[in-house]
């Protein structure tokens, strides 16, 4: 195993791992306000990215017009879902909200190809695809302006949850009763950050359209994103950041170094792995809070 | 919920509805085939212009007055990649009278491979389902009539000899989709490395194929000769423009059978020039049949789908088998003009086609009681920014090699029923 | 009268707690489980082998499952996986020669030993996170299935089930198969039933509710929630067995996907959590309705000539199936049970609609 | 069944050494020794966040303590799970009620008779064969404290629809259900009217008195405690700062400041020097 294909891989890995990051930002927003889990965050980039197709294909929208109104779109039906949906979730188990964001997952993988077609539909952002070479190493453009826009995201949430409009996000998620009786309008930023997750997840989805086309498959990036998300740990915002990193270097590595060995794509459980061992060894993630049970 | 009429009513009429009977013909006298097909999991990138060639080409056959006072009905239906769905739609056409059954996907092909041979229902496998199924006297109503996987490696293998006139000493690697259809073609690749002397190496990558990010890296640094993708849908797609942005020479690399014009279109026409792949049926709107379908099909408005389609790669697949299918009917009537119109019926009929070529459309096609497959033809085709252009003739290579393979796992099966 | 609690008085305890204490239950009971036993010489053989075989195991299965997730309130996202192991280890030792009788046990046997991996993830985690680990199970189980050719066998990746005998019967056909699936579903039934009126039952819905509660009256919670893995992973893995060898007939990989315990979990959860009909009604509403829906909208379709394309008439039955389960959530929680038993009461008390609950 | 008044070493049902646990930084119970003798009612008091509820889940199993042992009836049970301590014969209620929803008041008693039972897959598989004599043998029981807790008419219903006070007297039948020798009941009477409260006073006393049962009472309402209790241990900041005979526990200077403040305290000191 030659060193520079290990860093060609571990970039690559870091970069894949960003834009997995942003679907994972995505759940644990939702995570963080209201302590639901959106199993159906893959979907929701699916259909951001079939979104932003249909306004640059069909209305014939240039590409950033497109971009935007698929944003200012999923930013709304994120917040319709809450709205129609998750609102009325509240008080019952866990299992109804994971049933409820899988049935969401369905319809919505119904609903993006019975209405464009099944096929893979090219999303063209302009990116050239010659790859960029320093010294030995390549780097894939696609991948390295993908990640990079995904970091800018990420940290860009990060910011915004030390605002003041972040503060009040943060006080929900500490305690809802309590921030309701200082004033903050709890429905409010819950929806918020439905919108906001929606939003991001659409990016995601552009983002992975991009690289791999429009169709179907997109939903099935929400297992990596789940990874994250619990690596991370399920209400920590920054700990995205870094569990992104983790988990797409852990995915590049096993791929090249675990594959010839098992002669598998072993890619396919490292997320899978993950979770399993963090949730074995610190349930709570890198970064989450221990919640601790009171009699 | 509290229960009120609306409720009833509802659930009421659903339950109606769901149980129409088969739309009436007009007292015509009918074969039935049945197409239950993935329309919305994984053969999606394939299903919808398959079934529309397939569809357009029993049309014209049925325009044209169809055979003996028969047309054919052609039931088409979802059964989103699901066993227990495909088993109900087997069921109910072998309840119905239906003689063939075309699912046009590998896992449902394999798990109704027991039910067809038991129950005599010709189960149609085109470019999918088992390789070994290519074997009439252990499969005797499963009909690949088509190049397996098995065949199409052993092409792709002789097209790049051809080009390189040898390969001792180069290295071929193999790009794949890490399920059993992606795996299938290795033990050819391996068998032919002995046979000329090149490095195989493979690169399997996680199902559906949307995410190889770590894999053309490794690949670019295996310093390549040639390179075989061999998935299907977005992880074609994906594995196409990853070879483009790691900077592999697109010349040298080769698909097989599962590669489209709207794929190429995905990563960029101009971008994606010179990938060859492997071809059963040709493509384009030149063919006769192609050209009698727009005229006798399309242009009276009865097309099964948009006009954009037709002639698309896929959409050829499905004419070629659609005229295939029907080569068997004409031949089962030839044998047995009076019926019965059973399965073992049409099975005659479709073990016995010669040098069908569907007015060139295709390479010679024949079957024997004992070749399924039709005799493993094919060729490999260029893309050249616009269309795939052939790069040679017609023809089987190492066929020797692909029925020692096929043997080997039909006899398993006969034996061990693996 | 045959529908009204009014004037029946219960002498002894057990009698207060049977099955069935209305008369009108009973019959009911009686009639369906009549109609189940004579459908192989009334029905046709498509209902009967692609109805209501498929329908029989899939109701035991979301029986196994619901006794772990209604029962006792853990999560479980991987059934489908805990099937596999079942279907698998039972293909496998009946090709190589074990009686069947054996083999079904002995795939429970394997199921539950696995499943109790699944568990010891449960007692670290609960809710959401067992959700989580439960899915990781199933992907690392699907993995390996698939990628050890001594399991999937080989390159085809399919095992063909031999002709196996039951009892001195061969199981083939569409008869003694349905008989099979018609006997274990009973079984898993009446256990099931029995559940609601046992300590055992109790333990575990002790569990289910408050777990530190369950501690402190004596439930040891670690030993109940491995039990409740143990046993529905053991009658997921006889469900497989039986699955494989009376239906499927051929097993692939690709069968027991994480699709399959997603579609169990909707049918337990659609069905109601924690009860027996609803799972029935459940696997029903699961099992056929994109059956249903595609025949409908293909013969809708073709009678009215209805001008959409291909890829919306075969998706609309996708977008049908989901939003079947999101209404289900918003509108009735408690599922399909709680609607029947809506009508039943109606009928209970009337006509004294105020008495209702 | 008559009470035995001695207090021999052998009559000691629960023994508490030097117990100490803390939370973060913040000591909860440092070095608090509590003892029960047979046949009697301890009443555990104490202020808000005194340490009473922690020192009732470290008798029960809930908290290890961080130091410490506290022994049952002789056997060191210090680092037990509760279900085991449970299987010792103690029972316990909780202070924010403990029921399970979804289950009838029957099922919620029948479940405290867990310890005694034997439940199992099989037993369950064949209902009529093994469990069913169990099961009505152990009903038999449970409608006795039916019967003894006065609770015949809502014995069906789910437990979750029956009114707040009679919820309390469901959980103190299940805990008597288990025919616990040690009874922990952590404020059985918070949140009650006065009627409430008399009902559930009778029905301690009446256990106590019949069902040969120790108590162990966490109780905010004096007037309950100095009624009803034998011995009494005041805690404050997880310390004892008093124990004894009720009346002269609450007579206790440090009590009256624990509960009053110091300057209340000062002032009864003073009206008490003056009398």
């Amino acid at each position: 195993m030659d060193f520079i294909l290990l860093c060609e891989l571990a970039i690559s890995g870091v970069l894949v791992g960003l834009m997995y990051g942003l679907i994972a930002l995505g759940i644990v927003l939702i995570y963080k306000t209201s302590g639901l889990a959106n199993l159906a965050q893959g979907a929701l980039a699916m259909a951001g990215g079939y979104a932003t197709v249909a306004f640059a294909t069909l209305a014939g929208l240039p590409m950033w017009a497109a971009i935007i109104a698929a944003l200012a779109l999923m930013w709304l039906g994120g917040m319709l879902i809450e709205r129609v949906m998750l609102r009325r979730m509240i008080g019952q188990p866990v299992i109804m909200v994971i049933m409820l964001t899988l049935g969401l997952e369905i319809f919505l993988r119904g609903v993006g190809p019975g209405l464009f077609g099944s096929a893979v539909k090219p999303l063209d952002l302009g990116i050239r695809q010659a790859p960029i070479i320093i010294g030995d190493i390549l780097i894939n453009r696609a991948y390295l302006i993908g990640g990079a826009i995904s970091a800018l995201l990420i940290i860009a949430t990060i910011a915004l949850f030390n605002s003041q409009i972040g503060v009040r996000m943060r006080a929900v998620s500490d305690d809802q009763t309590a921030s309701w009786s200082v004033g903050i309008r709890v429905e409010r930023m819950i929806a918020i950050a439905w919108g906001l997750a929606a939003a991001l997840a659409t990016a995601a989805g552009i983002l992975w359209g991009s690289v791999q086309g429009v169709d179907w498959s997109l939903s099935l990036l929400l297992m990596k994103a789940l990874a994250i998300s619990i690596l991370g740990g399920l209400d920590s915002i920054a700990g995205v950041l870094l569990a992104a990193v983790v988990v797409g270097v852990a995915e590049s590595l096993a791929t090249g170094i675990l594959d010839p060995l098992v002669g598998g794509g072993t890619r396919d459980i490292v997320a899978s792995v993950i979770i399993l061992m963090t949730l074995l060894v610190r349930p709570y993630g890198l970064f989450g809070r221990e919640h601790i049970e009171r009699v | 919920m509290q229960i009120d009429r609306r409720t009833l009513l509802a659930g009421g009429s659903a339950l109606v509805l769901g149980q129409l009977p088969l739309p009436a013909f007009a007292q015509e006298k009918l074969i039935k085939f049945g197409a239950p097909q993935d329309f919305t999991k994984v053969y999606t990138f394939v299903t919808a212009e398959y079934s529309q060639g397939q569809r357009d080409y029993i049309t014209l056959f049925n325009e044209r007055g169809g055979i003996n006072g028969f047309k054919v009905h052609l039931d088409v239906i979802d059964h989103g990649n699901d066993l227990p769905r495909a088993i109900e739609a087997f069921e109910r056409y072998k309840r119905e009278g239906y003689v063939l059954v075309d699912p046009l996907s590998t896992p449902m092909a394999r798990g109704l491979v027991t039910r067809a041979l038991e129950d005599k229902i010709n189960m149609v496998t085109t470019l999918s389902g088992r390789s070994d199924a290519a074997d009439g006297t252990v499969f005797p109503y499963v009909m690949p009539l088509s190049p397996n996987y098995w065949s199409q490696a052993a092409l792709i293998i002789d097209f790049f000899l051809k080009q390189d006139k040898n390969l001792k000493g180069k290295k071929i690697v193999l790009v794949h989709i890490d399920t059993p259809f992606g795996r299938e073609p290795i033990p050819i690749f391996q068998a032919l490395s002995q046979r000329l002397g090149y490095e195989f190496q493979t690169f399997p990558y996680a199902p559906p194929g949307n995410d190889q990010s770590a894999i053309w890296p490794q690949v670019r640094r295996a310093r390549p000769d040639w390179v075989i993708f061999w998935g299907a849908g977005v992880g074609q797609t994906v594995a196409l423009s990853e070879a483009i942005r790691n900077g592999l020479p697109l010349d040298r690399l080769s698909s097989s059978v599962w590669l489209s014009e709207s794929d190429m279109a995905v990563v960029g026409k101009d971008a994606t020039k010179g990938v060859l792949k492997f071809e059963a049926a040709a493509g384009g709107r030149e063919p006769k049949v192609i050209q009698d379908i727009l005229k006798e099909v399309v242009a009276k408005g009865k097309g099964a789908g948009p006009e954009g389609k037709v002639g698309t790669s896929y959409y050829n697949i499905g004419v070629m088998m659609g005229a295939i299918q029907i080569e068997g009917l004409r031949k089962a009537f030839e044998k047995a003009p009076n019926g019965p119109y059973t399965g073992p019926w049409l099975n005659e009929g479709l073990r016995s086609i010669a040098n069908f070529t569907a007015e060139g459309l295709l390479p010679p096609i024949t079957t024997t009681k004992e070749d399924h497959q039709g005799g493993g033809r094919g060729r490999i085709v260029r893309w050249d920014g616009a269309k795939f252009v052939p790069q040679s003739d017609w023809g089987a290579a190492y066929q020797d090699v692909v029925w020692g393979e096929i043997r080997k796992y039909s006899e398993e099966f006969k034996k061990s029923g693996k | 009268m045959l529908y009204r609690q009014a004037g029946i008085r219960h002498r002894r305890y057990a009698a207060e707690r049977q099955l069935w204490p209305l008369t009108f239950d009973r019959v009911l009971v009686g009639g369906v489980v009549l109609f189940l036993l004579a459908a192989p010489f009334t029905l046709d053989r498509l209902y009967l082998g692609s109805y209501l075989l498929p329908w029989l195991l899939w109701s035991s299965a979301a029986l196994g499952l619901n006794l772990l997730m209604g029962g006792a309130g853990q999560i479980h996202l991987g059934y489908g996986a805990v099937m596999a192991i079942g279907a698998y280890t039972s293909v496998h030792l009946v090709r190589s020669g074990i009686p069947f009788e054996l083999a079904l046990v002995l795939a429970g046997m394997t199921s539950a030993a696995l499943g109790i991996v699944f568990g010891a993830a449960a007692l670290r985690v609960k809710g959401l996170y067992l959700a989580m680990s439960t899915l990781a199970m199933q992907y690392i189980i699907d993995f390996t299935i698939s990628h050890v050719p001594g399991i999937s066998g080989g390159t085809q990746a399919s095992l063909q089930v031999p002709r196996v005998t039951l009892l001195g019967m061969p199981v083939t056909g569409e008869v003694t198969p349905y008989y099979v699936a018609l006997g274990l579903c009973a079984v898993i039934t009446l256990f099931m039933l029995n559940v609601g009126r046992t300590s055992f039952g109790r333990a575990l819905a002790a569990i289910r509710e408050k777990d530190y509660a369950a501690e402190i009256i004596g439930v040891g919670t670690f030993k109940y929630k491995l039990l409740a893995f143990w046993v529905s992973s053991f009658i997921g893995g006889v469900v497989g067995a039986v699955l494989a060898v009376c239906y499927l007939r051929i097993v692939t990989p690709d069968q027991f996907h994480l699709d399959l315990s997603i579609q169990l979990v909707a049918m337990v959860i659609v069905g109601g959590l924690g009860s027996v009909l609803g799972s029935f009604f459940g696997a029903a509403l699961i099992l056929f309705a994109p059956i249903f829906f595609n025949n409908a909208i293909g013969t809708l379709a073709t009678q009215f000539g209805l001008g959409i394309s291909t890829d919306l008439r075969s998706h609309i039955p996708l977008m049908l199936y989901g939003a079947l389960i999101i209404l289900f959530l918003l509108v009735e929680p408690l599922g399909l049970a709680k609607i029947y038993d809506n009508v039943r009461k109606y009928f209970l008390v009337w006509p004294f609609r105020h008495v209702r609950k | 069944m008559q009470r035995t008044d001695s207090s021999g070493p052998g009559d000691i049902v629960l023994r508490c050494r030097d117990i100490e646990r803390s939370f973060g930084g913040l000591k909860a119970l440092k070095a608090v020794n509590l003892e029960i003798r047979k046949g009697e009612i301890l009443g555990l008091v104490g202020p808000n966040g005194s340490g009473k509820t922690t020192m009732v889940n470290v008798i029960t199993g809930f908290y290890p303590p961080e130091r410490g042992t506290v022994t049952l009836f002789g056997e060191n049970i210090t680092r037990k799970r509760p279900h085991a301590i449970a299987a010792r014969r103690m029972a316990r209620t909780f202070q924010n009620l403990a029921l399970f929803r979804g289950l009838s008041v029957l099922d919620n008693i029948l479940l405290g008779r867990h310890v005694h039972m034997r439940p199992s897959a099989i037993a369950t598989l064949f209902y009529w064969v093994w469990a069913l004599r169990e099961e009505t043998r152990h009903r038999r029981v449970v409608e006795e404290i039916i019967d003894f807790m006065q609770l015949q008419d809502i014995r069906n219903e789910p437990v979750e629809v029956v009114p707040l006070g009679l919820q309390k007297r469901v959980e103190l039948a299940r805990a008597l259900a288990a025919e616990p020798k040690l009874l922990v009941l952590d404020e059985p009477m918070a949140g009650m009217n006065q009627e409430e409260k008399e009902y559930i006073t009778r029905f301690i006393l009446d256990a106590r008195d019949e069902r040969d049962v120790s108590i162990l009472l966490i109780e905010h309402h004096m007037d309950v405690v100095t009624a009803i209790c034998d011995r009494m241990q005041v805690l404050s900041y997880g310390e004892t700062i008093a124990e004894g005979k009720p009346r002269e526990a609450i007579a206790d200077p440090r009590v009256i400041s624990a509960y009053l403040g110091q300057r209340a305290a000062k002032r009864q000191a003073g009206a008490g020097a003056a009398a």
